[in-house]
């Protein structure tokens, strides 16, 4: 498809501009002429053909309103489309973030009670809805970590983080000054204890655990993990973005973890947007509230209120509160569903993931075959042994068959990893037919395997060369 | 309401082929003593109708105001009804970042196109698929310049948004920088003189916002030259970036960075989020940069696509030596301010100037008023500062008649007591701006 | 605003195709003298944003209330979120009638689920892609009746929608035919007697509604029989389609067509439009029935694909023999209505049963008031007729507070002076009614 | 694709309903066991399913938004995104049709307004909203012309119609009793001004005349047809469809119409919804206001209000006001264009015509070479004649080029017809390259007919199997 700038034409426009009411003035006397700019390289085109680019754009997309999308770890639910409907009540969506607090008390509200059942959701003593992703909470999270230790005057320059951890993880470690240091995983997948002993010291100021972990497992020793830890003085981070594993089954809190971010737009299921925005909420224990940042809602009688007086504090990690609007569409998810829906909802992502994981078994390898969590972990290597057909391959073969492929080549641990997350709100028909399409897929890896190494052949563009793209990038359009 | 279409009939199915008796079983890892044996605390389920009800309500616990005056940060825009509509394509919102590039050209063609206009605008080389928001895009611009040059002093213009120079003090904090404030000069833009002084072969960058938080234009041009001397970067952001329509971007006078909160471009106000973060710089800093970046390339017959590119630069890759954490952005925020400026084009700048057209009014409007006075001397796009009698009470007269009024800069400094900020744009009507000078009487 | 995307320099280079030196060669063949010298009378055009102003201007002089109680051909329901985000696609509100199939199957599949669904809901075999709306599609149904018998007389029962009534008498006018009304029983059904003495072989077809105007259910069955002695048809309407989900349904009961009007199912009220009408039929009918029609058929490779098909039926074939002159109908409220019975399922039923609670709380509420008395006997689903003191007194009051009251009947039945039809659906909240009653007490 | 029917599962549902606040009752009690239905046949399916299903349907449809539409006689113009937004306002959705006129002040102001400002657009004295689509309004304009003969007490039992008349036209005049005469057109496309004179008699109500007509051709001698109409004590009846072709050039009040019908989703910009809703509303001159429709709108002073006391009028044509959320978008529209916007769009929408005319005349035939209005008319003979390749192919073939073909095999005095109507909302740059597709079509019937007959071939069907649809039709699904 042609780009916007390729069919603009001058003197067109799509959006119009009302004549002013009031006297225009000299800009150039008004504002100076060095400020000013003498180009302005926009596209110029008609509404008509803005709607049709961007309608064409959008039908060259795939998102989980087409159809199945087992993209792992990024728990790629269905949407409840009254969540939409709420989200742009003119209430929500018209209000300025310095509103005074009596004009927001429904915002407010809403903010403070999400903040609630949060907490009780994943035990924690409090949350914090400002951070704008899970990666963003993350940081937050670290940064309180750090406050604590610097409170007391410790230093502790290292933080742990398991192999099978998402890669924001010890990112996010890295953005907050910590060194990192690898925690390998034991051979059914779990913490390698052992490992854990010699590295946790007092120079550590914590592990950052996901659990279930990446490999969609659970920490069975998560106990011994936390006492571990703990033991030394550290702190206890839980990554979040898997928590549509467990609602109503055990809470974080409960577990040991002193902190945790969520991932909204994962676990409470509001639309990812092509990349976002979402939300990361982050709860932690009763020792670490003081260093959450501000501002906070306050709640006095029936009124609520933002303040700032919380000398401990971070500080602040963004603009004004988080992403608001995303929040109030998870807060109306968990007002539909309720108790019992979360937790029914959970047992189903969970009994989907392992479904999955039974029935593709006996055609891919399974690097460690004990029950899952919400999503299931193969390895291409049998594939790639045989044939030399990858798992990029296989995935851009489950495009041609009408799916979104799953997650790929992470956690790194497995070699070839094809990471599966089904979510709950997948019937078992499109597990049966994606399970169906798979084996077809592993068949065709034996039989036809150029077929697979050719797929995608059903999309606009055939594969593309990511190689070029990264040798000599080309990020900015430029008039030829 | 629930969501998961499993019957009774499936779950019995499926329990057999993957060899349970009951669902329980699938949590058996969860040690016994962990297990939650009470129901959650939260509210009973609502039906569809109820939820509407339930979120209504909530929603009607707000008072929207008749009219804002207030921007600081976020600003009240007409979003063509076109954002919306494209937005709303369930193609791009229920779809997620665009790891497989084949089955994601929409979005990705749609970022890259943003990517592209950002660039032009901001009148650098490059932009990523966006930051968080306008004070975090800051933040990272910062510790990238620290990280890069090895030095670890932070300058920071007083007169850059108070939020951001808070965010920017957390990432600095948690990274071991010191950040160091510099005053504005009586003209309400940075004092040259101060940062000259303060610079030093220690500071990694300068950041300053122009339009800056009072809504004067800061002159850029001098800012880089005294950054560069030293070896600092600058990092330009700005407020409203509906100003770019009208105003020399930084990126053209030479700054290194120029970052800055995108929501002006038809986003909602959305009482603060999401917004998203502008992030544009020098071609010379595209491998260093933080977030996903698209780019073009081709397939296998030569047929131009795009693909998220340089992704060894991102944390799923090089883990603890990415150029930062962020994973998810707000691509739907990049989205639709594609759209919005596409939808404008050249007419971002006849809104440029309207929004100036009504600032002047209101301003020289609010100056009659007895005891009313400037208090900055330096041109102004579609915010400024204006010093009376008794900030508050005039605010409060105007909340009496639905509207929010100027926002008090005593809370942020302490110096600008009765200083109030105003801000003026095409939604501001002559009648409206009639209207409060009428009230303030 | 304006939506053409021509440039001076398109139009100059198109002229210059075409031949022309101005744009008003093109208007050559209209002759000079009717060529308009003035400018149209209507006022200046807007701007997007002054478009939005004026037009919540104009949408918030209207007072929505607080709750409704008259139903009396338009039913205020819950909508499910998704019918409005798939009613949204661009590609279904963009489009038109499928002409072409193979570009069209979206919509044409749609509509054959439409008429699926809508075949079982009434109880027959076939049903349309929709008529104008419930009244039209009732008197289309009497005009075709007619046709097909070589008959004249049409029968009506009074117990049928006023407006009803109405457009059956102005297409039965227009086309010669007399049409006679028969009165209602004490118990609010038609009089069978009465229908009894009226039925002569001269007679096309008798048309009730079930439940009537008065929410009263009628016993088909008697009904059919008497007509289909004479060799009359037996055309049944119903007012609220979600009566549907309990209520047997005229097809049922050897009902010969049944048409009425579907916006209950996801329509919003709308002022009264658009709306949908439906027509089903006994498969007999088929290739007489007015309106569009979607087929199954198979293409090239055998594969499965819709068409409109017997359109020889239809006016731009048949012309002047056409089964009807309809072209355009209401296909995207037939899609909305699809959408909703796709939604709701087997759940149509538990609504339907939630309206017969509510309904009949309010009624019971109701007759606990003084000097308030049931008019009809038999047996209602959400509507339901009370005489009580003052109906217009009553209905001032609940108007003061917001609320509209009964529908007043003696607008349209002078016998039923201060008599009230009521209506109570899901939307009527037990404290709603309680409040109703107190209101009135 | 699968039927929604052959996805459902007995259990599912996709929309839930409240539990009930007041007591429950005892159906079979308060109505009547025999009064109640025993099955309900719809299906059941899971939001995700539903939205799938649904979502994936409207992506096997094409629509103005995903490109030219250039289907003649039906303006498929593009559609303001903004009317959509306007229309979905609360205050215009929200209200039931028996609201008291004092709460329906804005509803009754906007038509007020829309019959103001389309009286004065057409040269009308007065306007009714009424009829639900074009068709609706010809048969609402065909009865008034009933009523007045009634009145005069004439009998008036024919009523002339061209040969170029849409389908439309004789059937209005039949479902209105009338017996329909065929009127000849003459070779320039226009009346055949000898045969209406020997047509127009005394028995003759009058002729319902469509200027331009669908040849897209301008009645030149309008005048005479109007004299001659009216010199029998005739009526003109105008099918207003066309009337993209004028606005701001010509009224029909003016050239002599007595009652005429517009389509306000063709020249009023409101989209066709796959096929409606649409609005007719129907103008008529001062001879004709007693027998409009009830009710009709009365302002006095600056209130307005229903009133149904005109005794001469025909009654009513459907109930409640007619299809008021399109006159919503419509009223929008004209308010955002204003006078001069109108004129322009017409201004358009003719020269766009008249470009591809130009450019399409060397490779398709033009049965009637004159400057045309709105839309122009080929014909496929020539096409026909050299390979055997029909209009539909040509059509069909279309589809591979990414456009919607135009109307074909109307007006049924072209053989072969193709009428493409453009509009004003296309560029320039869509007509190329539309021209270039006809073109490419052009020359591939020469060269490679059997590709033309074989089209389409991008299409999720091929060309279907009319002659089976009809021969045994399937208009319901059963279950088998
Ligand atoms: C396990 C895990 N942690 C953290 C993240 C980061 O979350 P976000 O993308 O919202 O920043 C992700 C997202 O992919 C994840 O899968
Ligand atoms: C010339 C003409 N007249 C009348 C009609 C009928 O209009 P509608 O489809 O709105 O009933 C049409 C529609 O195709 C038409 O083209």
């Amino acid at each position: 498809m042609e780009l916007i700038f390729e069919i603009s034409k001058p003197g067109r426009n799509a959006a119009d501009v009302t004549a002013s009411d009031v006297p225009a003035v000299n800009i150039e006397d008004a504002i100076g002429k060095k400020y000013l700019r003498t180009d302005l390289d926009l596209p110029e085109v008609a509404e008509v053909d803005l709607v049709r680019h961007y309608t064409n754009l959008s039908r060259r997309n795939f998102g989980v309103d087409l159809g199945f999308y087992p993209l792992g770890s990024c728990t790629m639910k269905y949407n409840p489309k009254v969540n939409e409907n709420v989200a742009v009540l003119p209430g929500f969506t018209g209000l300025h973030p310095y509103a005074d607090d009596e004009s927001a008390q429904g915002n407010l509200q809403l903010m403070y009670e999400m903040q609630k059942y949060l907490s009780n959701i994943f035990g924690m003593a409090e949350f914090t809805l400002q951070p704008a992703a899970g990666a963003h909470g993350e940081l937050t999270g670290i940064m309180m970590i750090k406050k604590y230790f610097e409170k007391k005057n410790e230093k502790r320059p290292l933080i742990l983080i398991p192999d099978t951890a998402h890669g924001t993880n010890p990112a996010s470690g890295a953005l907050c000054g910590f060194e990192t240091v690898t925690l390998r995983s034991n051979s059914e997948g779990g913490v390698d204890i052992d490992h854990l002993m010699s590295l946790m010291t007092k120079d550590v100021a914590g592990l950052m655990l996901t659990n279930p972990n990446t490999l969609g497992l659970f920490e069975r020793n998560i106990e011994k993990v936390a006492q571990i830890v703990h033991g030394k003085g550290g702190l206890l981070y839980g990554d979040g973005a898997n928590a549509n594993a467990f609602l109503g089954k055990a809470r974080p809190g409960d577990l040991g973890f002193d902190v945790i971010q969520l991932n909204l737009h994962k676990t409470f299921s509001t639309p990812h947007g092509g990349g976002g925005p979402g939300s990361g909420p982050v709860g932690v224990c009763a020792k670490l509230v003081n260093y959450l940042p501000v501002p906070r809602i306050i709640k006095t009688g029936h009124s609520y209120s933002w303040s700032g007086k919380f000398p401990d504090t971070i500080g602040r990690i963004r603009s004004f509160y988080g992403n608001f609007n995303v929040v109030v569409k998870a807060y109306t998810y968990i007002r539909s569903l309720g108790a019992e829906g979360l937790t029914h909802a959970t047992e189903m992502a969970v009994l989907n993931a392992n479904y999955i994981k039974e029935k593709l078994k006996p055609y891919f390898d399974l690097p460690y075959d004990r029950v899952c969590m919400h999503e299931c972990v193969f390895s291409g290597k049998r594939q790639v042994a045989q044939n030399g057909v990858h798992t990029t391959d296989i995935a851009k073969r489950l495009i041609d068959f009408g799916y979104h492929p799953p997650t790929i080549y992470f956690p790194l641990i497995v070699p070839e990893a094809i990471m599966i997350e089904p979510t709950e709100t997948e019937s078992k028909e499109t597990l049966d037919t994606f399970c169906d399409a798979m084996i077809a897929i592993a068949n065709e890896a034996k039989e036809n395997p150029q077929r697979v190494k050719d797929a995608p052949l059903t999309t606009p563009v055939s594969r593309l060369d990511e190689v070029l793209a990264a040798r000599k990038p080309d990020v900015c359009w430029k008039r030829s | 309401m629930d969501y998961y279409p499993h019957t009774p009939d499936d779950i019995a199915q499926m329990q057999s082929v993957v060899g349970i008796a009951s669902i329980d079983e699938l949590f058996a890892d969860i040690p016994q003593k962990f297990r939650l044996k009470s129901v959650l605390d939260i509210p009973a389920a609502l039906s569809e109708q109820e939820t509407i009800a339930a979120m209504s309500g909530i929603a009607s616990k707000n008072k929207l105001p008749q009219l804002t005056l207030t921007g600081a940060g976020a600003y009240y825009h007409f979003i063509p009804a076109v954002v919306g509509h494209i937005v709303g394509r369930a193609e791009f919102y229920t779809a997620y970042t665009p790891y497989q590039a084949e089955i994601s050209q929409g979005i990705l063609q749609a970022i890259y196109e943003y990517q592209t206009m950002i660039a032009h605008l901001t009148g650098t080389e490059i932009a990523n698929a966006s930051m968080y928001d306008g004070a975090s895009a800051m933040a990272e611009a910062a510790v990238l310049c620290a990280k890069m040059s090895n030095r670890t002093k932070i300058i920071v213009a007083r007169s850059m948004h108070p939020e951001y120079r808070q965010v920017v003090n957390t990432y600095s904090w948690a990274n071991g920088y010191t950040v160091v404030e510099i005053p504005y000069a009586p003209s309400g833009q940075i004092d040259l003189n101060a940062l000259q002084n303060e610079l030093d072969d220690q500071v990694a960058a300068v950041l300053v916002q122009s339009p800056n938080f009072f809504g004067v234009i800061e002159d850029i041009v001098p800012l880089t030259d005294a950054a560069h001397n030293k070896g600092a970067l600058l990092v330009a952001g700005f407020t409203d970036g509906t100003s770019l329509g009208i105003l020399q971007p930084a990126g053209a006078s030479g700054a290194d960075f120029v970052v800055g909160e995108g929501q002006s471009f038809g986003n909602p106000l959305n009482y603060g989020g999401p917004y998203l973060g502008i992030f544009a710089a020098r071609e010379k800093f595209m491998r260093r940069i933080p977030g996903r970046l698209v780019g073009a390339t081709v397939d296998k017959n030569g047929k131009r696509g795009f693909v998220l590119t340089l992704q060894t630069r991102e944390q799923h890759i090089r883990r603890e030596k990415a150029t930062s954490n962020i994973c998810s952005n707000e691509a739907l925020c990049a989205l639709a301010a594609g759209v919005y400026l596409a939808a404008l084009g050249k007419n971002l700048r006849k809104l440029a100037e309207l929004n100036i057209y009504k600032t002047q009014y209101l301003k020289n409007k609010l100056l009659q008023l007895k005891g009313w006075k400037e208090v900055f001397s330096a041109p102004v796009y579609n915010e400024f500062v204006l010093r009376c009698p008794d900030a508050r009470l005039a605010n409060e007269k105007l909340k009496n008649e639905g509207i929010i009024g100027g926002y008090e800069l005593h809370k942020d400094y302490p110096e600008l007591e009765n200083a109030l900020l105003f801000c003026a744009t095409e939604m501001v009507s002559k009648d409206d701006m009639d209207k409060v000078v009428a009230i303030l009487k």
